[in-house]
């Protein structure tokens, strides 16, 4: 009875204690929030965007706070490569809970040579792909909304890593489902979703823009049951598994997207109003398995109960 | 650095719209250096709320105190948190003032706002005693003035439309002091005009000098990349620091004030 | 100084008192509200969708409360053409204020002959053209996310009807302002933005969808800023003017769509809580008029400066 | 029907579990039929939660109460709301019970849980005495007893665990009496499977009745369609109510419980 469930997942070929993740660029590198997180307990550590050079990001102010969520434009500033691999590895190689990389490019060389980088490094389990960057050789149009480009992007980086990869899909697209697919072809090992939905927040008073890079994305829990629904759209089309995120703030915020047939779920901006929101969800998704009588959380995966209603 | 959960002891205005308020905070409180802040999460907003950062006005007995204005949606909220009610922060945040205070050198405070508060916590902390120019719009906007005279601090103010103090801003009375040629250090928090105002007189002046800095925070703690400021590197270049961890305090000379500026 | 600023405009030809409309479904025909607000002070009345024949929409549970929005899934019940006219038309045409009819349909037919119907009714002010709606003739798709079908279903009312037509898009596409240009392309008077965007709510003690139709779409303050952002997109695409809907609650929200472009507005969840909000709104407006000074509300339309960063 | 500020002259508990909220209703007031509701917007709660809906339990002197448990979030957060205080609400919304009660007819009140509220108005508005009918899962459950015996209404009360009253079901109770054959019209409000099993009984005795549904809400004035309920038409058909404004009473028999059960 009060023994504690079995909570442990395989995504990708990556063992993880439990299917609770933080989300790429909402924990840094894990060591901002070392002092109040037990990162020994997380299912798995996804840094933030790394690219093959340090990268600047954009001008402040980078970060608008809206009804139910926030709009960030920070611009994939980072360490590059090399500085995120000497100032942050060893850090993160103290501990037994998987490092997923998040890695973006500018172009598909771009891409495909962080990837190759990284290939190389001792500590990383995986390799999250960031597809909604701008595509400089095409006029900025994102590659995670085109699906011949964000093949391109996925084929190059499968080619050069051995990696577990996990390519993070663009929520802002007709029919999520062919993204998926398309990931699945390519050789994605897990697919990850949902990234920030475009937004622009507007200062009336100023008529600017409040972010000083014009668009931002959306993230928090106004979009959680938009993401959710994500989710179950990608995890019926293909076989690979999928790690929902969007919107997590309590345990069953999480628990919807396992049920929708996520097999694992990511905590993004709630870390920034509560750092133990992920420690907290763990627990909650605990006594659910428990409660529920569930052999282990792997039994919730895909659970929900749609009815005859055709989606 | 820690997460902890405070009973509200006391919560009162202190006039010019600022009101107090005083947490118990026993793990918090004896880390506390002058110049850092907590991120206070405002209970009865709702989960999505970003937490909001308030320097540390006092530290002691267990307890901390911040001064706040209400003038946004958070603020309005927190001044309905009643005494014996909960609210949790992450702190002490940020890098604090450097300490101890160099020899010889007599320490200029100069804040704008509620600037006074984190001076004024680092006033209580130093041995020495120096001055403090406090400046406002109108006599309105000054707070915390007693608390200067109190440690027998020497205090200049300035209001702009010379309700209070002299008229003019607080760079004026400053100008006057520095004038003089003393050998001082000089501590200011308030708008970034005014720190910059107060950078560029340190330059002149060849004084060294530390700036506290107040950005729009996401985390506080260094993960979001909110809150950057771009600084000068040692090599000429620059380069961006986080306000919440790299800083909130900056030392005189080493903001890029001009990054981004020509490109709005 | 104390006399009320211009706040007329016109949209698609019709000539409206103020640029604050209600959205299509949150006021169902008006006549439900007549007690609380005075339809003389509406820019527009947008009615409940209208098909052809009388429609009984889905099963309840219809509706579910999420953070900053709701989800719903009403499922366009409806008195149809015949009903809609003998009904509720006789209370519309008593105001002067112009009558907008949102109609869908099940296939390009439909749409066309609900069109046509309306277009031999007396006090019709223009027709907005609800185009996410499953075709049932292509397995289901929603005709608005898929730009040919959408076409189609345009140029077909189009040549059926001789009222402003105002199609309303899907936001749930990859480029809004492809499916803008074409609406523009063909014949479209003005267009509408947003509808709402895919939901799934679960339950997840029953581990079933709350809403008994399974999915549903997400309104209301949390899609507000993506919403602005994809106005502000369609708007810089087209001529025709432009329409914005999504999370108004405040005057703020109203401006922010005009500042992006949108030539008008709809009020749409916020009416569930606050009936009044689009009077609340229109004197928010006046107000800003008269503070900065502008000659007319229309000078506000698209005075977003958006700086020179790229979008 | 208006949209109305409310200041709270009354907000107490009074007991199991159940609170009574009275606001100032001057406008409101003096509209309401027994069976109504107000559709409350709970305040604290930002712009975007719905508003709620609870009947109209008193509607008198200018003011209106209402009793409410603490179910979830709205009612969690109403039950801070202070004496003196404001609420704005729309109302009166539905239909109401017909009125006036059929001459010659036993009036027969069944309720379950906060269904006692509205029709504890409706036998204040009456003239007749009649009988009611009180269920719940244990003694807990049961509110407003008292009114009825003040009013002089005979009273039955069954708990489903035999902690109050007869041990069982409040149709058990109402078969009972049914049995006796009186000439009754039955009015009745509480969770939809009491209802169901009433509205069934009322066909079986050919007894008239008028049953009280409550549906989630969106806009409460019939402009959402959230709230549909189906019902038999006379030529044999089916068609939706909306249960805020052609409900939230239905006449016995109206009711087509079987429509999309199969479906599920
Ligand atoms: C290190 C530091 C120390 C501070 N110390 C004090 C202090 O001692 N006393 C004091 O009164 N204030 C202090 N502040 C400022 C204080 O944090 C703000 O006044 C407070 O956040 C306002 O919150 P609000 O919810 O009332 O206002 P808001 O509703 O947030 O509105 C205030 C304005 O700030 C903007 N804003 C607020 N937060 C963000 C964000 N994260 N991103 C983008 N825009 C944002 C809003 O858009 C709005 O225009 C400090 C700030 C920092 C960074
Ligand atoms: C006509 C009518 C009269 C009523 N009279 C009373 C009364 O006199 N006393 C009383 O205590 N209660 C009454 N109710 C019920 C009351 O409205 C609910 O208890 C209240 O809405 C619960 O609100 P909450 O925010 O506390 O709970 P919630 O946080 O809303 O949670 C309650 C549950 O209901 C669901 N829910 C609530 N509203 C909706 C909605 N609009 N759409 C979908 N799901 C929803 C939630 O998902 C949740 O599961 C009445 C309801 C109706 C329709
Ligand atoms: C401040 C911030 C920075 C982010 N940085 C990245 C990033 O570098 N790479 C990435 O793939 N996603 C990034 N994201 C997206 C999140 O990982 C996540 O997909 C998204 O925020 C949705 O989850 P949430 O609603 O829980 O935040 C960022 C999100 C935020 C809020
Ligand atoms: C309950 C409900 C019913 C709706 N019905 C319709 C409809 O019949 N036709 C339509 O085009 N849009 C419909 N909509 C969409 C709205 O008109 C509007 O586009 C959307 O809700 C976004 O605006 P908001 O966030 O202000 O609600 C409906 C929305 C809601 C909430
Ligand atoms: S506030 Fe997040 S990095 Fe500084
Ligand atoms: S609650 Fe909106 S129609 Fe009944």
């Amino acid at each position: 009875m009060n023994t504690s469930p079995d909570m442990s997942i395989e995504i990708a070929g990556i063992p993880m204690r439990n299917p609770v993740m933080v989300a790429s660029g909402t924990f840094g590198y894990g060591v901002e929030y070392a002092d109040m997180v037990d990162i020994g307990s997380l299912g798995a550590v996804v840094v933030k965007g790394i690219c093959m050079e340090p990268c600047d990001g954009n001008l402040p102010p980078r970060m608008a706070e809206v009804p139910s969520g926030l709009v960030n434009a920070i611009g994939l500033q980072g360490p590059g490569v090399k500085g995120f691999v000497e100032n942050y590895m060893p850090f993160l190689r103290q501990h037994k809970t998987p490092v997923i990389v998040n890695i973006w490019g500018r172009t598909i060389e771009e891409y495909a040579n962080v990837a190759a980088a990284f290939d190389v490094v001792e500590g990383i389990a995986g390799l999250e792909l960031n597809i909604s960057c701008p595509n400089v050789k095409e006029g900025g149009v994102s590659f995670g909304t085109d699906l011949r480009m964000a093949a391109k992007v996925i084929s190059a980086v499968r080619r050069s890593t051995k990696l577990p990869l996990i390519p993070k899909l663009s929520p802002n697209v007709a029919g999520i489902g062919a993204f998926a697919r398309m990931a699945e072809d390519e050789g994605a090992d897990a697919i990850s979703l949902i990234n920030t939905l475009p937004a622009l927040v507007i200062d009336v008073e100023t008529r600017r823009p409040v972010l000083r890079n014009g668009v931002g994305g959306l993230s928090g829990a106004g979009i959680h049951h938009f993401a959710v629904k994500q989710v179950w759209d990608a995890s019926r089309v293909v076989s690979i598994p999928v790690i929902g995120m969007g919107g997590i703030y309590e345990p069953d915020d999480a628990l919807r997207f396992l049920l929708a047939g996520a097999s694992a779920v990511a905590v993004g901006t709630a870390n920034f109003t509560e750092p133990r929101t992920a420690m907290r969800v763990i627990a909650g998704m605990e006594d659910y398995v428990q409660r529920h009588e569930y052999g282990s959380i792997r039994d919730v995966v895909g659970m929900l109960q749609y009815g005859q209603v055709k989606p | 650095m820690q997460v902890e959960t405070g009973i509200v002891q006391e919560h009162f205005d202190i006039g010019s719209g600022y009101r107090r308020l005083t947490l118990s905070a026993p793990t918090v409180c004896p880390q506390v250096k002058p110049g850092q802040f907590i991120h206070l999460r405002v209970p009865g907003l709702g989960e999505s709320l970003l937490r909001r950062p308030f320097s540390i006005y006092r530290a002691e007995a267990g307890a901390i105190s911040v001064l706040y204005k209400q003038v946004g949606k958070g603020t309005r909220e927190l001044a309905f948190l009643p005494v014996g009610g909960y609210a949790d922060f992450i702190g002490p945040l940020g890098n604090g003032f450097p300490l101890p205070h160099p020899e010889n050198c007599i320490p200029v405070l100069v804040a704008g706002g509620y600037g006074v508060a984190p001076l004024s916590l680092l006033a209580r902390n130093m041995d020495l005693k120096g001055i403090v120019f406090v400046g406002g719009r109108t006599a309105e906007d000054l707070l915390c003035l007693e608390d200067f005279k109190e440690m027998g601090w020497a205090l200049e103010v300035t209001t702009e439309d010379g309700s209070a103090g002299l008229k003019g801003r607080v760079t004026d009375a400053l100008d006057a002091w520095l004038s003089k040629g003393q050998k001082a250090i000089v501590y200011a928090c308030g708008p970034d005009g005014m720190l910059e105002a107060i950078d560029k007189r340190l330059l002149q002046h060849e004084l060294p000098g530390w700036l506290s800095l107040d950005k729009h925070m996401g985390c506080g703690v260094g993960a979001c990349l909110a809150c950057v400021q771009r600084v000068h590197t040692e090599d000429g270049g620059t380069r961006w620091k986080r306000c919440c961890c790299d800083g909130p305090i900056f030392a005189a000379g080493e903001i890029d004030w001009e990054f981004g500026k020509d490109a709005s």
